[in-house]
């Protein structure tokens, strides 16, 4: 009854099912009010974490490998703050948006519900059959959210989003065939002390097909074409959740198999490759990024770069001293962490000056900054945070990161991440500087309710504090 | 090579069919019905691979289970968005260039208002 | 177009070489270090509250899956419904003509299959805890019920659903989770724990539950997509 | 928190808070505004000043927050800090009374002064920086908050320049940090201490350290405009005169020379740059720049292009100072530091007089002008003979150690260095000088303004701080000896760097 972890799953289910009943379009104030609880239930659980270290939760009292196991270790208590941290501004975010009416708000809420409820179990869960059914439900959650604006762009971006997601999550049960096959069960607990250097044929097979199902629903370059369609074309409140959390949710289980799982599999060739392909993306990304028109459509490719950003990490920690891949791993969740915070805002104060515009141009913002001066200020510090410039937690990322790379000598990774940090400062400041230039004439600025620009703010705000409260983040992290 | 293993290796060989139909197939519809040769060959493999001892093992059961319930509603959602872009575009595949995208926008939206136009009077 | 053949060749050459690995690597697979997981299942059987294996792990053993799965299930619902909401009726321009003996024919084994089918539904969902069958099995036959109603114009297409039908998407799924809340108050307090003395029974109602409300859906995914069957007059 | 920390964070929430509410401000709360800006940098003052009257009793201080295990914040006021801290803090002073009256009618003034205050934040937190971290954080905050300021007219010249400005800027903080983190991997964690830390290590190395000192310099060097990183400077001349006069005379320049002052003494120490024959390098670097700055300078038309150039070769006395290896010139160097910010900013504040008042921008529309302004042409006047080295002006007390120093160090080259460039100084400024007072003035001006026909020759405010800067110029020639003045301050820090 105490225990939060059921509740962290059960509640968002429950208010799903509930702003459901209550019909198309309703259900924003309870979703809001069960957020709040659901944050400190996050509080409660990340305090118990620290406090006593990982926690196991055999659910139906089978433990594995009979039953499903849950175990939240740092970085999954991590996870799931940070989750909880961005999606409650967002959501009195999307309330005042959808009451502005402007794209159909359809069953958000009762699929926001139910995304959440996959987002905390998939953090949790230690089955790799689990895993499947928690990716499957947040992908169909996620393909959801992006088609309920209805228009062709929308259904285009859902329909390619969909099959994507399928085939990624398909790819990942073949290999969880093999890995039954080979061995009898899924649990985490059980597998991982029966994989060793030495493999078979499946075993190896399986974890490139599980790894390359997730690469998919990643986005990681090549497999990144779905995704600036489906972020830059979806209402913008499921845009800021797509790119702030959802990519994550994929990208956390490579890691954690990458760690766990397939550690003895985690070769220094593979990881090469992976930071090779993350810095094609980063180049890739950041060049399709200042080329885009579409303000949203630039935040989107901007995803595209930052997920190859991610990717520099596991060079990091494979086959290196143990304190560099600390440091790196460090580096690293504190990069996902002020990315999911600073790509929300950066959506989120998207929508509001397009609201404002009436329309998604770029060379429309000419004026903003004296009309939308605090939304202007949040995509700014947004932008920073992606530049890794100081103040922000992105700054804080990188120093760890290139540290790391440093110290283990990696010159290489250490000249993309600074060239990734200035290629994304071409694109932020390309759309800053058309704001700080005097309105056209003939411009008309929409009025905004403020409403939509404190959320966003907020999350700009979170961000900037995280700089200051790394250690905190680093403690949740190091108590797993 | 026990009889299961049959199983498993026909059902390796449908994935492999639903993953190439996938990528390659240019029309929506068929892109979903590769998606579910994929998704069976997927659950072909996971019954097959389970069966060592020729005993029917019930955990791969029931996750196969679970697998085609999943299977079901994805389809269930694609068709419903393939649907739809018929009704917007008249045509069931994707739409290459985003310019022919926005004009068949606005002609929906002329369509649209039109039709509106006609409800009030 | 060369771009186009290359790409295809590229893909069936790594779909062929992905086959032969998988089927290489399927007969290679080592029938040592397995976890006997079937012998297990068995074991603890009698404490599952049901009598058939495969149910016992769909609904108690991985009963936290199909949780998660009949959640699944109302997603695409929920997806399925956003988009229809946007849709004006009869703008397809297809449209189910039937001549009239042969509509006679449908409505009659309409009339016939359908109270046959609920019973079937009934049937497999009660030999569901000692034999193949249970909740998926009696929805899809309801659905399939559901599904010839229409077509044969007795049932009408569903539109934006009224208050009562959402209650009844929702319905055994609301009880699902209403039962799972409740494990968290009885003794031994774990989510999806069921006291043993009350698992067969509490078993028996969410898979009553789910039966109705996946019928439901099931039926929804027809229903809600299909045009308004014009079963008056063939000629109209 | 002690009362000393506190101090050091209200010094930069003096500027801060004031800079975040301002933002904020509607453009018509110009009252409120101008309120404000003034009780910051009026309370900012107070407190630096407290504080160099602490540090002369004896006071440190010093705030050191826990970032993460092995990465601190530190804010440090010490003798160093307390200069550039001062300097900084009275001329934003100046500047806002300036930005006043200089901005008046123009849009947008809510974000100037915001980002004003912002910069000017960045620029005392890179003087109380305590280690390399800190700085850097400050130091990259004044790349971004001085960005809005320098498109701030929006005009196509001003996008290009910002985007010069953004691309050289940001390139050299890239090269920073890297030699940062470099350095941080080799030291671990370290503050800024007089005599230097790489000392410690090992001799094998003496390479990597040789990289990252050359890296360092590289990175600071893009701000204090060394040759050839300079190019965003003049043409950052485009933005607003207040902004050139305080960020692109006083804040950005100087936070690039002040770095390279702390790497130097206080993380190289002077004697281990000696010792690795690092000096000379850097001194060699500040004399290409010394000199091709003023021969640049010599060909511009635009008073603002040319006072920029000046601004190139002026920055680099500093360095040049900094590296020569004796006590003297460091004074000198370090003197300039304060020097140079008063002289320039005066020469700006008058560009920006005439441009505003007149409408003159080219120096060959400057016939007679001292006769039409006589108050701001004299200002102008003291200001550039400060700049030539004319004795009684403070440029006199800096071109004079800086020679004694290359003296004592037995680098006579160096000397040489500084006579070519004060003849071209000569050159440059004393032609704009006799346009003022011995050329006709011509029927009308480019674009009067109206004020210009008040009873002053221009706005109030745009009036009195060069009037000030240039007396400030004259006193701090005049009485360079006694114990209040730049000069003193500079001997006490010196006395310390070098471990005296």
């Amino acid at each position: 009854m105490s225990d939060p972890i059921p509740w962290l799953i059960l509640l968002p289910l429950l208010w799903g099912l509930l702003s459901f009943l209550l019909g198309v379009g309703r259900g924003g104030r309870l979703a809001i009010v069960c957020l709040v609880i659901q944050l400190a239930l996050v509080a409660l659980l990340v305090g118990q974490v620290v406090a006593e270290k990982d926690r196991y939760y055999a659910v139906g009292g089978w433990s594995a490998p009979l039953g499903i196991d849950l175990h939240v270790d740092g970085l999954a208590s991590v996870m799931l703050l940070l989750t909880h941290v961005v999606i409650l501004p967002l959501g009195i975010y999307a309330r005042s948006y959808f009451s502005h009416n402007v794209e159909g708000v359809g069953y958000f809420w009762p699929m926001l519900g139910l995304l959440l409820a996959a987002l905390n179990t998939l953090f949790m869960s230690a089955d790799i059959f689990n895993i499947y059914v928690t990716l499957e439900l947040l992908g169909l959650a996620a393909v959801g959210l992006v088609g309920t604006a209805g228009n062709t762009r929308s259904i285009l971006a859902a329909i390619r989003y969909l099959l994507v997601t399928l085939l990624g999550s398909g790819v990942y049960l073949a290999g969880v065939a093999l890995i039954y096959g080979s061995y009898g069960s899924v649990a985490l607990a059980v597998l991982e002390p029966l994989i060793e250097n030495e493999v078979s044929v499946a075993v190896f097979l399986a974890a490139i097909l599980m790894l390359v199902g997730l690469l998919l629903k990643t986005a990681l370059f090549p497999f990144h074409f779905w995704l600036p369609s489906a972020h830059g074309g979806a209402p913008t409140p499921v845009s800021a959740l797509l790119s702030a959390l959802v990519i994550k949710a994929s990208f956390y289980l490579i890691l954690r198999m990458w760690l766990g799982l397939y550690a003895p599999l985690a070769t220094i060739q593979a990881a090469q490759l992976l930071g090779g392909l993350g810095a094609v993306a980063i180049l890739w990304g950041s060049i399709m990024a200042f080329n885009q028109t579409r303000l949203k459509m630039l935040a989107a490719y901007s995803t595209v770069a930052q997920i190859g950003y991610f990717f520099l990490l596991f060079p990091l920690i494979t086959e290196v001293g143990s304190e560099a891949a600390e440091i790196a791993m460090q580096g690293g969740v504190i990069q996902l962490v002020a990315h999911a915070l600073a790509k929300a805002a950066m959506f989120a104060a998207a929508g509001v000056m397009i609201l404002s515009m009436g329309k998604d141009d770029i060379a429309l913002l000419s004026g903003i900054s004296s009309r939308l001066p605090l939304t202007l200020f949040t995509f700014a510090l947004a932008g920073v945070t992606l530049m890794g410039l100081p103040p922000t937690g992105g700054f804080i990322a990188k120093w760890l990161l290139i540290s790391s790379a440093v110290s283990s000598g990696q010159w290489g990774w250490v000249v993309v991440m600074i060239l990734g940090g200035l290629l994304s400062a071409g694109y932020v400041f390309k759309v800053l500087r058309q704001a700080l230039l005097p309105a056209a004439a003939e411009m008309k600025f929409r009025p905004v309710n403020p409403s939509l620009e404190w959320p966003a703010f907020l999350l700009t705000f979170i961000s900037l504090s995280l700089s200051f409260a790394s250690n905190n983040v680093l403690n949740i992290l190091g108590a797993g | 090579m026990t009889g299961a293993l049959i199983y498993a290796c026909v059902g390796a060989a449908l994935f492999v069919c639903g993953v190439a139909g996938l990528i390659l197939l240019p029309h929506l519809l068929r892109k979903i019905l590769a998606f579910n040769i994929m998704g069976s060959g997927v659950f072909l493999m996971l019954v097959g691979l389970g069966q060592h001892d020729n005993i029917p093992d019930p955990i791969p059961q029931a996750m196969v289970l679970t697998g085609i319930v999943v299977a079901v509603a994805a389809t269930a959602l694609a068709l419903a968005f393939v649907r739809r872009l018929l009704y917007l575009t008249s045509k069931a595949q994707f739409v290459a260039n985003s310019k022919s995208l926005d004009q068949t926008e606005e002609k929906l939206i002329t369509r649209e208002r039109n039709k509106e136009g006609d409800a009030s009077k | 177009m060369s771009m186009k053949s290359l790409l295809n060749a590229v893909v069936i050459f790594f779909s062929a070489t992905l086959g032969l690995t998988l089927i290489w690597a399927i007969l290679e697979l080592p029938v040592s270090n397995h976890i006997h997981l079937s012998e297990q299942v068995l074991i603890q059987l009698d404490a599952s509250g049901v009598r058939h294996p495969t149910t016992a792990v769909l609904l108690n053993f991985r009963g936290f899956d199909t949780l998660l799965e009949v959640m699944v299930l109302l997603l695409a619902l929920l997806g399925v419904l956003d988009q229809t909401k946007k849709r004006k009726p009869k703008n397809l321009s297809i449209s189910i003509r039937l001549n009239q003996p042969y509509l006679q024919a449908l409505l009659w084994s309409a009339r016939v299959l359908v109270p046959m089918m609920v019973l079937v539904a009934g049937y497999l969902l009660g030999v569901g805890g000692y034999q193949p069958g249970g909740a998926f099995q009696a929805a899809a036959v309801l659905a399939a019920a559901g599904v010839l109603l229409n077509l044969s114009g007795l049932l009408p297409t569903w539109r934006e659903p009224s208050w009562s039908l959402r209650l009844g998407f929702i319905f055994g799924l609301l009880l699902f989770l209403l039962i799972t809340a409740m494990t968290l108050f009885l003794s031994p307090g774990l989510l999806l724990q069921y006291p043993i003395t009350l698992a067969g029974i509490f078993i028996l109602i969410i898979e009553a539950g789910l039966t109705l409300s996946l019928g439901l859906i099931l039926a929804g995914f027809f229903l809600l997509l299909s045009d308004e069957v014009n079963n008056k007059k063939a000629d109209e | 928190m002690s009362v000393n920390e506190s101090l050091l964070l209200l010094v930069l929430a003096s500027s801060l808070v004031p800079g975040v509410i301002i933002f904020f401000l509607p453009e018509s709360r110009i009252r409120l505004r101008t309120l404000l800006n003034l009780t910051g940098a009026i309370l900012k003052l107070l407190l630096i000043g407290y504080m160099l009257w602490g540090i002369q009793h004896g006071q440190i201080y010093i705030l050191r927050y826990n970032l993460l295990l092995n990465l601190e914040l530190v804010l440090k006021v010490d003798a160093l800090a307390a200069l550039f801290a001062t300097l900084s803090a009275a001329l934003w002073l100046l500047t806002t009374l300036y930005a006043v009256g200089y901005l008046e009618r123009s849009p947008h003034r809510s974000r100037f002064f915001g980002f004003f205050s912002l910069c000017v934040t960045a620029t005392v937190g890179v003087a109380m920086a305590g280690n390399l971290f800190t700085f850097f954080i400050f130091y990259e905050l004044l790349t971004l908050s001085t960005y809005p300021l320098v498109v701030h007219r929006g005009t196509e010249a001003a996008i290009r320049a910002g985007n010069i400005y953004l691309i050289y800027t940001l390139s050299g903080g890239a090269v920073l940090l890297v030699a940062i983190i470099w350095l941080y991997s080799l030291l671990g964690q370290f503050e800024f201490i007089y005599g230097g830390v790489v000392a410690v290590l090992d001799s094998k190395y003496s390479p990597q350290l040789q990289i990252i000192f050359l890296l360092l310099i590289i990175g600071l060097g893009v701000k204090a405009a060394l040759v050839p990183l300079h190019g965003w400077l003049p043409q950052a001349m485009v933005a607003p005169a207040p902004v050139s006069a305080l960020l692109h005379a006083v804040a950005v320049v100087k936070a690039g020379a002040f770095g390279i002052i702390r790497i130097v003494y206080e993380v190289y120490g002077v004697e281990y740059l000696q010792s690795m024959n690092l000096l000379i390098p850097l001194a060699i670097a500040a004399s290409i720049t010394i000199i091709w700055g003023s021969l640049r300078a010599l060909w511009q038309s635009d008073l603002k292009r040319r006072l920029a150039y000046s601004t190139v070769s002026q920055v680099s006395y500093i360095i040049l100072g900094v590296s020569l290896f004796s006590p003297v010139s460091t004074i000198g160097g370090i003197v300039h530091l304060v020097h140079q910010g008063i002289m320039k900013i005066t020469l700006f504040f008058c560009a920006g007089n005439y441009a505003e008042t007149l409408g003159i921008h080219k120096i060959s529309e400057m016939n007679g002008v001292g006769w039409r302004m006589p108050w701001t042409s004299i200002a102008f006047c003291i200001a550039a003979l400060g700049m030539i080295g004319a004795p009684l002006t403070a440029g006199y007390i800096s071109k004079l150690y800086l020679n004694q120093g290359a003296e004592i160090a037995d680098q006579m080259w160096a000397s040489g260095v500084l006579t070519v460039s004060s003849l071209f100084n000569a050159t440059y400024f004393l032609p704009i000088m006799y346009r003022f007072w011995f050329k006709t003035q011509p029927q009308t001006w480019v674009q009067e303004r109206i004020y210009a026909r008040g009873r002053w020759e221009t706005h109030g405010l745009l009036l009195i701080p060069p009037l000030v800067s240039a007396a400030a110029t004259l006193v701090a020639g005049i009485f360079a000896d006694t114990d209040w003045s730049p000069l003193y301050w500079v001997k006490l820090i010196v006395k310390r760097e070098y471990l005296l």
